[in-house]
């Protein structure tokens, strides 16, 4: 079995990525750990879909503020530079194409970019989405943050996606536990592979015909 | 003269009728107008249409006014969360019907009725389970589905401070929704920390102007606040936070 | 012919309808004289398209502000109470049939309460609308300030307008220097008459079946 | 880092090319970005379309840029003026093209295309001239217009106040058109009175977040202002106001 790396060593990679001076929507779950690794040298603004941008870190615990709060209900703190919005305006930015990156979690990502993370469909489950479709399709790069196999062993990453989607067409880059995937015409290309894991083994895995960038 | 004044809370909710269409602003505990929630529960009403982006958490404010089975039918972005069985067993029970909107949708629908728009065409959900039966239209080589404004007869809305116009200011990220309901609801109701005199709220800063807003309840200030200022002590919740190790001084109390 | 009352007249009588606590947009040009005569036991808040509530009177000289003017870019001044917002925000509040009264000019007035106010459709004019379409069909009443016939004694108040339209079946009542007269399902019904005019000579001015209020 | 400040407005424009879409911000003086304009025009451009209320007011400022036939294509909502002469002589010779929309529309379209709406359902226009090519749909019962977005290369506004980030403040009505300009332009160029250090403007009442401005621009201070306080002393077009009797006093300047 392939070397993988942690959920934090993949936060950082992701992190890396994140140029200075974006504005970046991290989704609820995993991606949040990706705001510990932002380099130090950069300056980057995060949103939270709830209307803020330049949110910080969690308070103390004595300087909790119920009014200031992320996605996730998670108190936070702001920044110098920071701005309040509605929901609308707030929305709007990510609609219209104004944030640079979102970094959201998946069930299934499919080859031509399909991002299904809100539902796996389940009859009796009780549906929830939230932001989800919003941030899908609104960021000018949208990064999947995900192990790359589920707990039973079945690959993420897939022809088309079974379970219901969030956004059609979505997907700009996956980062895995394993490697990661460029989403592109062609279909998924490996751009890194972590560890001592080969480009054989991910083809076994998936069971995708993934390329090797050049 | 205007003085869109309630002196208390329950005035400010007692002619909302059986059946009607309520806005309830809020985003977790932020914006949430616990109050207004309180004295609507009280009236023991049936058959709401409630709008608002979750369903309801543990057992009090919207968890609370499910509980009593007031509301017949809800329309929000995220129902399910850990704590949201109230919700949960009403749903599985059959005994809610549920209209789930994409968060983003759900703002700008409800903009939509604030502002006269008849429809949009929106990116969000397009090609999704939740677009299904909504008509798409492709502009500009982009797909889109087309939504529809939501309206409301009643808006509870909790924002920081009022003036007796009802120009209103939030705090932080409670502001979330209400600026939004407090224009598309026939009547909008709101609880504030405190009314101040006209002329007190800079002109620049007003959020939503008193023209969206009938009813203002003052309640005075929040646990975590002290004129005015941030003095924190709480939980996310605002009840009072429980003292730890850290916390702990030789005869504090 | 019948006796006529003076703008300043018409202006003050459009002022006594407009109720406490209102929030009122006038008009550029005539409609504006309405401000002059709100009457002062009463609240009523005004609205400039361009972005402001609780806009108050004309500027001393020295204190004209170049950032504080009103839709027809005459410097104004502020209010207690005032607030200010952008442009969209300013039109959803009138398209959104927030505003209680607007009070706007006129060419013609057709039966069915179609507006036309904007242009005379001369081949050679240049065209301008602003907000006039905005205002026309935005606010709760619409009300319509004008002479009752033209300079060469055309009447204003018609079957169906001849002008382009600003709006389709708008108009809530039409103050003239003649007559009130209320656009209803019934066509105008005449609900009040200046000095001795008649409403004989109403119909002879205009050739419309007017009715009399009840 | 993030640093949008330019040191000079020659710089703040050089990259304009010709056949751009440029929005310019203002109302009347009011919000109008007179020395970005004035930039602008010193670059000589040819076949620019232009996105502003109007179509210019005597000779400066866009009716200055019009003259040096700049501008193919202006769409606005209110070109004719008793001072517009620039534009009617450009207009009655057919050296111009003109789309005039309502001013609400006008708004609302900028509003789509910084946020990601496809097309709107207006019912201002409806049944008029300005709608005659236009679908129509009658929803509930009231009849719309369909319309879409404008959106621009590059965005010219007045701001009063602004940080590196570009966060920023205006004054009074001269907000107008400057925050849906900036969202629906691809690239902002904002011209402002100050630039304050970065956490100097207040959260609660930022009206556009930087995120939709690329570039500002510091002026100073207008006539009108001295420490940010209204002073006085000039015209609604911002020049210096010729002293009258009133004013006259012994020994006065």
């Amino acid at each position: 079995m392939a070397t993988r790396i942690s959920r934090e060593e993949l936060a950082r990679r992701i992190a890396a990525d994140i140029p200075d001076g974006a504005v970046v929507n991290l989704g609820i779950g995993a991606p949040t750990l990706v705001a510990d690794y932002l380099p130090e040298d950069r300056e980057i603004i995060l949103h939270t879909e709830n209307g803020m941008l330049a949110m910080g870190p969690k308070p103390a615990p004595d300087r909790v503020d119920p009014d200031l709060i992320n996605a996730g209900k998670q108190p936070v703190t702001e920044l110098p530079g920071a701005a309040y919005f509605h929901h609308a305006d707030s929305f709007a930015m990510m609609r219209g194409g104004h944030l640079d990156v979102c970094v959201l979690g998946a069930f299934q990502v499919s080859q031509s970019g399909d991002l299904a993370n809100w539902s796996t469909g389940a009859p009796d489950a009780i549906p929830a989405v939230g932001g989800a479709m919003d941030l899908a399709i609104g960021a000018k790069a949208v990064y999947v943050m995900t192990d790359l196999l589920t707990r039973d062993g079945t690959a993420k990453l897939v022809t088309e996606c079974s379970y219901p989607l969030t956004g059609v067409g979505c997907v700009t880059r996956v980062y895995t536990d394993h490697a990661v995937f460029d989403v592109t015409a062609r279909g998924f290309v490996v751009t890194e592979l972590f560890g001592d894991t080969t480009l054989a083994e991910l083809r076994e895995l998936t069971g995708l015909e993934l390329e090797e960038a050049e | 003269m205007i003085d869109k004044t309630v002196a208390d809370i329950e005035s400010a909710v007692a002619d909302i009728p059986d059946g009607a269409v309520v806005m309830i602003g809020g985003f977790g505990r932020a914006g949430q107008p616990r109050e207004l929630i309180d004295a609507l529960i009280a009236r023991r009403l049936q058959g709401l249409t409630v709008v608002n982006n979750n369903a309801g958490n543990g057992d009090t404010g919207l968890a609370a006014l499910l509980e009593t089975g007031a509301v017949r039918k809800i329309i929000c972005s995220f129902p399910r969360q850990s704590d949201s069985w109230v919700f949960d067993r009403l749903y599985r029970a059959g005994e809610i019907e549920l209209e789930l909107v994409p968060q983003g949708n759900l703002a700008e629908r409800i903009r939509a009725a604030g502002a006269g728009i008849g429809a949009f065409y929106t990116p969000t959900g397009y090609g999704t389970q939740l677009a299904e039966a909504r008509e798409t239209r492709r502009i500009d080589g982009r797909d889109y589905v087309l939504e529809y404004p939501i309206r409301a007869d009643y808006a509870l809305v909790s924002a920081l401070t009022a003036d007796r116009w009802g120009n209103l200011v939030y705090r932080k990220t409670a502001r979330n929704f209400g600026p939004l309901m407090a224009a598309a609801a026939t009547t909008t109701i709101v609880q504030v920390d405190h009314i101040v005199p006209l002329g007190s709220i800079d002109p620049e800063a007003v959020v939503t102007p008193g023209i969206y807003v009938d009813r203002v309840v003052a309640l005075g200030e929040r646990a975590w606040l002290r004129d005015g200022e941030f003095i924190g002590g709480v939980t996310v919740e605002g009840a009072p936070r429980a003292r730890d190790h850290h916390d702990a001084r030789p005869g504090g109390d």
